[in-house]
């Protein structure tokens, strides 16, 4: 139970840390470690293909995607120019009071009961995979074409618009 | 004979048609016998109708065809012929003889020569509805159609601007009038659900909760705007802007009459409500005594001859007031005689002066124009009460109904007639004696006037003399025809008033002062302009005050102007500038505006930012979460 | 691994739920407060897998393994996200040398 | 034979003139607008004259909704058809002294406009009323907007806009009524039948009112009218004034009062007393305008504040008189706008203050000039006279005191025409009128069409209320009972 | 199914097309494939359909109207592509293809039956536009449009995703029925975060559909974006946006209207002031437009404000009215814009004079936007006021007819510049493709408004 806590303290720490990093190369690491302790979560709730998915596919495959852009376009130093003090603050109190009003309009009368791991093989490879195969197929199916769009578009987009090119 | 009273007015109104589509293609001479025959064609008739009525005592009613239907109300296009309006038809359709022909020699020299006859068909053809209609509605026509060709004669020169404006001014005032006269039918009109004479005066006297006495006033307004009375005098004098024919057509003879014709008509009305009996009475007083004091000091000739008539429209309405209808009658009918003469004298002394007619300029003409002289001396006879000219027996009885009811009134009364007396003759010494004051040139032109003119002249000084008979009082040994005649007319009235008669001694008295007077005035006014050979200043110098006071007509216009064109103006503007356009406008503008810049304000929102953006979004989000934590 | 997941069994859903808002928040946080392209992307990715998060937590409580695989789904949105947002703001800096957002403000008004 | 032909006839001859070239639109054009008389006409002599609709046609359109294309003649509608299809030919034929740019479109628009008109006077279903009020609308604003005056663009598009805001309004209340209606249908007698309780009929009624008093237009929503009659072309304002605003008080008749009569109880003090000031005000400011079509348009606000008076007073004789004094002011209006145009047409310019005299030098002009001004000032025996009557008359039943107060439109009415008759016609000619030539013959053939239909209204108006008499007592009587039954 | 079948593959072929440069086949392969997906589209109507794929998709009435609207419109904005995209790059095989994954996202945005499918759906869908909004990719506009939609795009997903979960976290499942079963089984104590999760949904959704204060994207997006694009933005996507909008809360949430009915009230009231307010002073056409497609977002909320049996139908019939009219607008632009290279009012100057035609069916479109009777427009404005009253939601109504009043203003300006305002101008070219889809809609706009039976009722 403990390790929950714990955990869930580092995540807040290090999310904390993202938005609050200077540089942006540091806020991709603090990112990384993020994520890091979700995945932790996720092994904490027998999601076993979720957490190796999450370290796979985000800490292995999304953040050095970030990691290579922010290189190629030589970000990796303190250049953000700083927002007023005043902006600051408004953003501050804006997300701080979304998030009061948020907890509260869940927790005031949101349920108590103690999450039970019913089904411990709940996610496990095995289950998950009938699951997705069978009543998801078909959105599985179509999300095919939300990657294949978006491949397609990340190479028009991103490729230099030289006439010679197909 | 019913059968053709149709023809009566249609007649005018057919010559009306002929001159006026033929105005510029035919002939003068056919023009002036077209108008003057049918009209003579259509007294014709009238007179048959008259001697028919004579005989038989019974009115004549005849419908011509439904005007207006609008549910369980009904006014119908009728025409109804009793002795009262046989005899206008009398006046109107003779009278206008007459002055058609008077026309074809005044006006032989004016271009609008078919106009002008046009327009006299036309004004006789709204008179003769006046006095036919068979409801008040039909009467209304008349009465504004007649208004209507006032206005056009009036600016028959509308070149001048001043002539069209005194054709806007006696149409506006008589408007004003008609407003009252229209209301008047109305609430006649709610109260009886009917505005036809037989359905009205019949059950006048027995009917209850009938307002009476809003009634008549509302009439009485109508009555005051067309017979020029206070407070809507003013345009009669200066109506005079209009040929002369026509101002002894329309603003004596005829047209000013309708007034005491409308209400000797409702006789019963007026009988029913006292207070309107007083209220007619004052103001006819009232009128006639104003008037004959501006006449005293006026210099045109037909300015005279307007203030005058004025007061003796007011000698009428003091007589309606008094209850004496036969004797306002008399008095219109006698006045329409030598007030005709009059105008028509006048037009042609003006005639001879070459369209002079300031009397300071004239003078001496009585041995120039002999029968234009005599017949003028006739009518100011008869106009100031001398015995036995016309106007003497009509005034008599109005002034002798007035001494039964109010000695104040009777001597009031009898002094304008005095004053009447005065101003008459100084007009007639200062044109016809003395030594001519105008220029040579005028001099050399005087002239009599061709026999078109003078015929109607001769006739109606005949009338003058002889118009009286008709109404001689059995005091003097006659029987008042025409009392006898129009008694059936004021059958319901008359029961209704008390009938006080004085005493036959007190009878003569009054006659003896009033004639007493007449005659002291003009032996005054004889010393004053023939023996003193006094001449009115010229327009530039000082009067007396209280003749300034006089001849400026008692500033009426001038404080109608200042009391209400002048603030109705300014109102106008301020509607206009202030109300209209920055106000009502001014806010529906807004609208636009506000909203545009309302625009200009919201778009700024777009900032362009996208932290901008999604920090809006929060505020959304937050406001739509703090919601949804008061509504769960 | 029986050891491991027994650890949350007393752990109430509701501070899941909390957790996750308290980072989809900071998420949100980062948008807001950053100007850089990149950093407000991740910070909508820190928002995404807060979401993650929480359905996962669901799913166990439920027993359900459908949450599970809408957090499969979500993956994969952000995998194609991450491909066409990177590629827009390399798109981006090619032609201003420049991924902060302000710069961004011709369209306005 | 359906009103149908009726409706679709100028649409088609709107396409057709489309095909012709500029200089031959008018001609057809003007042979269709005459042909449509004749089906009027056709349809008036086989009217019976009760309070039942004729010639009605009647077919399915929207069913989801329960809308017709429900449309028919009543003597109401009668009078109104009337009205619209003497008036267009004779527009029509005001026109042949002007060359339009591009006039084939100009003709076009013309009978388009006719056709919504015509939709709006027999429609019996509030859908179609609605589409056929619109449809009247985009034309003339066209009409305007192509070849009007100098600030036609701001002008024409606050005159869109304000018209189309009150319209929007009572499109809101057809809505509402059709669902409470208890067939859910948009038939005009299934509104009649809504029964609204008082309160939901008075929200009902300021729907209605709100597009009918902008389109009159009544005091204090006709700020529109004076800067639009001024910019628009002389066709346009004699459509505008002549035909489209009766669409305003035909709707009260036929859609506002009956539709609300419990709510119309309520505000009829405040409709007369709106239309009561609009009659002194409009008048008041007419008195010192400069411009005439301005000051022709001023008194046509307080003429209309006079029928709208007479209309709220709900009686039989104010009825009629709005009946009467529709088809009466839709001549004397055309004719004054008709003459405004020949005024500004010979001499370039509609400042009062500069012309005079005009009598002089064009006297079969100012014959029928003069005409029209007593014709506008109600003479009697001219057909302005019969209506103001029984309007007035009809205010009177209702109370006196506010009779007392619009009957004050015949003096003023007489102040503002005299005075503008005076100074145009009157007087001596200066420089620039001396020039001025008199009427030409399709000039003089509209005039004196107008100048006929003047006095011939006026001699025998009993043609024109016989016409409408039935429907309008049945109308009357059949609201009145409304009231009666509230009371208990 | 097929349909989405088709819209899937036809993007492989286009893209083989592409890469064999058969450029000129591109056009007519999209449009015969489009069209095989219409019909088979139509084939499915009335077909008494089941949820398919385990409860995933629902091809009903309601989907297959929306679907063949969709088409449609997709053909029309196609069509008027012919030459457009070789002017921006070469790779124009990519362009047809990304469009055509994203009406693919729309087919399964306007037939989901799984909130998994609806959220695919949509991002099928937006990932796509993040790319179309960028494809003029040396203009710094098309960028700026391209980083903010994808940015706010972005964004709100996460709260559209959170909605989701939090909604699974209650209801257990992400079935429509099993949620409606969820709804109606615990009417009166459902659990908070159920709530919560609505409210979430909504603005995901209501930033989709661009309302306020959900908007702000819109009109930066719209004006950066390629004209065409935007087309596609402001009608598809816009359409398929409440189809899916309305799926969901008639579906699911319709019993619990009253608590987030009070929402989206402000939402609409707020959509329609700032939408049509704003729009008023632009200069600029296409901003305008965009503006005026967030005041049509107000007036389609209507339908959901005041869900009821009849809502369907009516969203159908404004989307279809508000589409086709936009693209007229939209095409009439970029011809435009072609020659003047201004999206200003200004450029339409004196075209009635030059070019009859072109004006007369922009006046059409913008009669019909502002909603004149005898247009599609009306009708559409006609249903959603029917709509609100039988919902007693008189307010909200008079409120939309205030905000009709304004809006009439800024369509007019353009009636204004093209016939009112003189200026020598060339004639601009309209190719026949414009010809025909700027007629056969200006007809369509005609038709509809004046006989709406031919669509009205169909769902």
């Amino acid at each position: 139970m403990s390790t929950f806590y714990f955990i869930a303290f580092l995540s807040i720490f290090f999310s904390i840390l993202v938005i609050s990093a200077k540089n942006p190369v540091h806020s991709i690491l603090y990112l990384i470690l993020t994520f890091f302790t979700f995945t932790i979560h996720y092994i904490l709730m027998n999601a076993q293909f979720l957490a190796i998915v999450n370290f796979i596919v985000y800490m292995g495959a999304i953040l050095v995607l970030f990691l290579y852009t922010l290189m190629l376009i030589n970000l990796n130093k303190e250049s953000e120019p700083v927002k007023p003090f005043m902006v600051k603050l408004a953003a501050v109190f804006g997300a701080g009071i979304l998030m009061v009003v948020l907890v509260a309009s869940l927790k005031s009368l949101g349920t108590s009961q103690p999450v039970v791991l019913k089904n411990p093989d709940l996610g496990l490879v095995k289950n998950l995979g009938k699951v997705l195969f069978n009543e998801f197929l078909l959105p599985f199916e179509v999300s095919s074409v939300l990657l294949l769009s978006a491949m397609v578009g990340a190479v028009l987009l991103a490729t230099k618009d030289t006439k010679a090119t197909i | 004979m019913d059968n053709y009273i149709w023809l009566i007015p249609v007649l005018p109104l057919a010559g009306f048609v002929i001159n006026g589509l033929g105005r510029n293609s035919l002939s003068k001479n056919i023009i002036g016998a077209i108008g003057s025959l049918l009209v003579l064609a259509a007294f014709g008739i009238s007179l048959a109708t008259f001697f028919q009525i004579r005989s038989t005592g019974a009115s004549i009613d005849v419908t011509l065809f439904n005007w207006i239907s609008v549910g369980s109300f009904n006014i119908s296009f009728s025409f109804l012929i009793d002795q009262l309006s046989s005899i206008m038809l009398l006046i109107i359709t003779g009278v206008g003889f007459l002055i058609h022909l008077y026309s074809i020699g005044y006006m032989h020299d004016d271009k609008g020569f078919g106009k002008f006859f046009a327009y006299l068909n036309l004004f006789v053809f709204f008179m003769l509805l006046l006095v036919m209609g068979s409801n008040y509605v039909i009467m209304f026509i008349g009465w504004e159609g007649v208004g209507l060709c006032s206005y056009l004669l009036i600016g028959f020169w509308y070149t001048n601007p001043s002539y069209a404006d005194a054709a806007k001014k006696a149409f506006i005032m008589n408007r004003i009038g008609d407003l009252g006269f229209l209301l008047g039918i109305f609430l006649l009109a709610s109260s009886f659900n009917s505005v036809a004479f037989a359905d009205i005066f019949p059950k006048a006297a027995s009917a209850a909760g009938v307002p009476f006495t809003l009634i008549t006033l509302l009439l009485f307004v109508g009555a005051v705007g067309k017979s020029a009375q206070l407070p809507l005098f003013t345009w009669l004098p200066d109506a005079m802007a209009g040929p002369t024919p026509v101002s002894a057509l329309i603003h004596a003879a005829t047209m000013v009459t309708a007034g005491v014709y409308m209400i000797a008509r409702s006789n019963i009305l007026f009988v029913l409500a006292p207070t309107t009996m007083h209220v007619v009475a004052i103001v006819g007083l009232a009128t006639a005594a104003f008037a004959a004091l501006i006449a005293i000091s006026q210099t045109d000739i037909k300015k005279v001859l307007a203030y005058s008539t004025v007061s003796q429209l007011g000698y009428m309405f003091l007589g309606l007031g008094m209850g004496a209808f036969t004797g306002a009658f008399f008095h219109v009918l006698t006045h329409a005689f030598f007030k005709a003469l009059l105008f028509l004298g006048a037009g042609s002394v003006i005639h001879a002066m070459g369209g002079e007619q300031d009397m300071r300029k004239m003078g001496g003409l009585k041995g120039k124009i002999k029968i234009t002289f005599w017949t003028m001396l006739i009518g100011t006879l008869a106009i100031s009460g001398i015995p036995p000219f016309a106007g003497f027996f009509s005034k008599d009885e109005i002034l002798a109904h007035t001494f039964e009811i109010s000695t104040s009134f009777y001597v009031i009364g009898v002094i304008t007639a005095g004053l009447t007396s005065f101003y008459m003759f100084r007009m007639m010494y200062l044109t016809f004696w003395g030594k001519f004051r105008g220029t040579h040139e005028q001099e050399h032109h005087v002239h009599e006037s061709p026999a078109s003119m003078t015929i109607p002249l001769i006739v109606l000084a005949i009338l003058s003399t002889i118009g009286g008979f008709i109404g001689i009082p059995e005091l003097m040994g006659g029987h008042h025809e025409l009392e006898h005649f129009l008694a059936p007319v004021f059958e319901g009235s008359n029961k209704l008033l008390l009938e006080h008669h004085p005493a036959a001694s007190t009878e003569w008295l009054l006659m003896g002062i009033s004639v007493g007077l007449a005659v002291i005035a003009l032996i005054y006014a004889y010393v004053k302009y023939v023996k003193n050979n006094h001449v009115p200043v010229a327009d530039g110098e000082e009067r007396p005050e209280l003749v300034k006071l006089s001849y400026h007509k008692f500033y009426v216009d001038e404080i109608y102007d200042t009391l209400i064109r002048k603030p109705l103006d300014a109102v106008s503007v301020f509607f206009y500038r202030v109300i209209e356009l920055s106000g009502i406008d001014g806010f529906v503008n807004g609208l636009g505006k506000g909203s545009i810049e309302t625009s200009k304000g919201l778009r700024l929102l777009q900032t362009g930012n996208v932290g901008f953006y999604i920090f809006m979004m929060v505020i959304g989000i937050i406001a739509i979460l703090v919601y949804s934590i008061f509504k769960i | 691994m029986g050891s491991l997941t027994n650890t949350i069994q007393a752990v109430p859903l509701n501070h899941y739920i909390l957790l996750s808002t308290i980072i989809f928040s900071i998420g949100v946080m980062g948008v807001l407060l950053r100007r850089n392209a990149i950093v407000i992307f991740m910070s909508v990715e820190l928002m995404l897998n807060s979401v993650n998060l929480l359905l996962t937590a669901f799913s166990v409580y439920r027993g359900d393994a459908s949450g599970q695989v809408f957090v499969f789904f979500i993956m994969a949105l952000a995998a194609a996200e991450v491909a066409v947002g990177l590629a827009i703001i390399v798109m981006i800096y090619r032609n201003t040398n420049s991924i902060d957002i302000n710069v961004l403000n011709r369209l306005k008004w | 034979m359906t009103v149908s032909i009726l409706l679709f006839l100028p649409i088609l001859a709107a396409l057709l003139v489309l095909l012709f070239k500029n200089e031959t639109a008018k001609h057809a054009a003007l042979f269709f607008a005459v042909a449509e008389l004749g089906i009027a006409l056709y349809f008036l002599s086989g009217f019976v004259p009760d309070a039942s609709f004729q010639y009605v046609i009647d077919l399915p359109w929207i069913q989801d909704f329960g809308i017709y294309f429900n449309a028919g003649i009543d003597g109401i509608s009668m009078v109104m058809v009337l009205l619209t299809t003497i008036l267009v030919p004779l527009i029509i034929l005001s026109t042949y002294q002007h060359t339009y740019k591009n006039a084939r479109a100009f003709y076009a628009l013309i009978l388009f406009m006719q056709a919504g008109l015509l939709t709006v006077f027999t429609a019996l279903d509030g859908f179609l009323f609605y589409v056929g009020w619109e449809a009247a609308l985009i034309p003339i604003y066209f009409i305007c907007a192509l070849w009007g005056g100098q600030n036609r663009i701001r002008v024409t598009i606050k005159f869109f806009i304000y018209t189309f805001a009150g319209s929007l309004f009572m499109l809101v209340g057809i809505i509402y009524l059709y669902l409470q209606t208890p067939g859910k249908l948009y038939d005009l007698h299934e509104f009649y039948n809504a029964g609204l309780d008082a309160a939901h009929q008075s929200w009902v009624f300021w729907a209605f009112f709100l597009a009918f008093a902008i389109k009159m237009p009544l005091f204090p929503f006709h700020t529109w009218q004076p800067d639009t009659y001024t910019e628009a072309p002389a066709a346009g304002t004699m459509l505008l004034s002549g035909i489209m605003l009766k669409m305003g008080i035909y709707g009260v008749i036929r859609w506002l009062i009956p539709n609300a009569p419990l709510g119309f109880l309520q505000w009829q003090n405040l409709a007369i007393i709106l239309s009561t000031i609009g009659i002194i005000y409009a008048s008041l400011i007419a008195f010192n305008q400069k411009d005439g079509k301005r000051l022709v348009a001023y008194s046509s606000i307080a003429h209309v504040g006079l029928i709208s008076a007479g209309i709220f007073a709900w009686s039989v004789q104010g009825v009629q008189g709005a009946m009467i004094q529709m088809l009466s002011h839709g001549i004397n209006v055309v004719g004054m706008f008709f003459i405004w145009d020949i005024i500004s047409r010979r001499l370039n310019t509609r400042e009062i203050s500069q012309l005079g005299g005009i009598a002089k030098v064009a006297p079969n002009f100012s014959i029928a000039f003069l005409i029209i001004v007593l014709g506008t000032v109600a003479l009697p025996l001219t057909n302005g006279f019969v209506g103001e009557f029984l309007l007035l008359k009809g205010v009177f039943s209702y109370n006196i005191w506010f009779a007392a107060v619009a009957g004050l439109t015949i003096i003023f009415g007489a102040v503002y025409m005299l005075r503008m008759y005076k100074n145009v016609m009157q007087g001596e000619t200066n420089q620039l009128t001396a020039i001025f030539a008199d009427i030409t013959a399709s000039e003089k053939l509209v005039l004196g069409i107008i100048c006929v239909l003047i006095i011939g209204i006026g001699v025998y108006p009993q043609a024109i209320l016989h016409i409408s008499e039935a429907s309008v007592v049945k109308l009357v009587r059949s609201v009145n009972q409304n009231f009666a039954n509230s009371k208990f | 199914m097929t349909t989405l079948i088709i819209i899937s593959v036809l993007p492989i072929v286009l893209l083989y097309l592409g890469l064999y440069k058969a450029q000129k086949a591109l056009l007519p392969v999209t449009l015969i494939g489009l069209l095989a997906a219409l019909v088979t589209a139509v084939m499915q109507w009335n077909s008494n359909a089941q949820p398919i794929y385990h409860g995933m998709m629902l091809f009903n009435n309601f989907s297959v109207a929306f679907s063949v609207v969709s088409i449609i419109s997709t053909m029309l904005i196609l069509l008027l592509s012919k030459g457009y995209f070789e002017k921006i790059s070469k790779h124009v095989a990519e362009y047809y293809a990304i469009i055509l994954f994203s009406l693919a996202g729309i087919i399964v945005m306007v037939s989901y039956h799984n909130l998994t499918m609806l959220f695919i759906g949509i991002e099928i869908m937006s990932v796509s536009l993040y790319i179309l909004a960028g494809i003029r990719k040396n203009d710094f506009a098309s960028n700026e449009a391209a980083l903010k939609y994808f940015l706010m795009g972005a964004f709100s997903t996460g709260f559209l995703l959170f909605g989701i979960t939090l909604i699974y976290g209650s209801a257990g499942s992400f079935d429509l029925d099993a949620i409606r079963d969820f709804v109606v089984t615990y009417p009166r104590n459902i659990d908070p975060i159920f709530y919560i999760g609505v409210l979430l949904i909504i603005v995901g959704l209501c930033f989709k559909v661009g309302a306020a204060p959900f908007h702000f994207w819109t009109p930066d997006v719209y004006e950066g974006a390629p004209s065409l694009i935007t087309a596609f933005m402001s009608t598809v996507v816009k359409t398929a946006g409440f189809a899916a909008f309305l799926r969901l809360f008639s579906a699911c949430f319709i019993t619990i209207a009253d608590f987030w009915t009070p929402v989206l009230l402000a939402v609409t009231v707020l959509t329609l002031f700032i939408g049509n307010i704003t729009a008023l002073y632009q200069q600029n056409f296409k901003r305008m437009l965009a503006f005026s497609s967030i005041s049509h977002a107000g007036y389609l909320l209507f339908a959901i404000v005041a869900l009821g049996a009849a809502s369907a139908n009516s969203v159908f019939v404004y989307a279809t009215a508000y589409s086709i009219a936009s693209i007229i607008a939209f095409g009439a632009l970029i011809l435009v814009r072609q020659q003047t290279g201004s999206d200003n009012f200004e450029g339409f100057n004196g075209l009635a004079k030059s070019n009859p035609f072109l004006a007369f069916v922009i006046t059409i479109s913008m009669l019909s936007l502002a909603g004149i009777p005898l247009t599609a427009g009306f009708i559409g404005k006609f249903y959603m006021f029917s709509g609100a009253l039988s919902q007693y939601k008189v307010w909200l109504v008079i409120i939309a007819v205030v905000n009709a009043i304004i809006s009439i203003f800024y369509y007019f300006r353009v009636i204004i510049a093209m016939y009112f305002r003189d200026e020598e101008r060339a004639v601009v070219i309209v190719p026949a493709y414009y010809k025909f889809v700027l007629g056969f809609s200006a007809l369509a706009t005609i038709i509809i408004g004046i006989y709406p039976s031919f669509i009205s009722g169909l769902i």
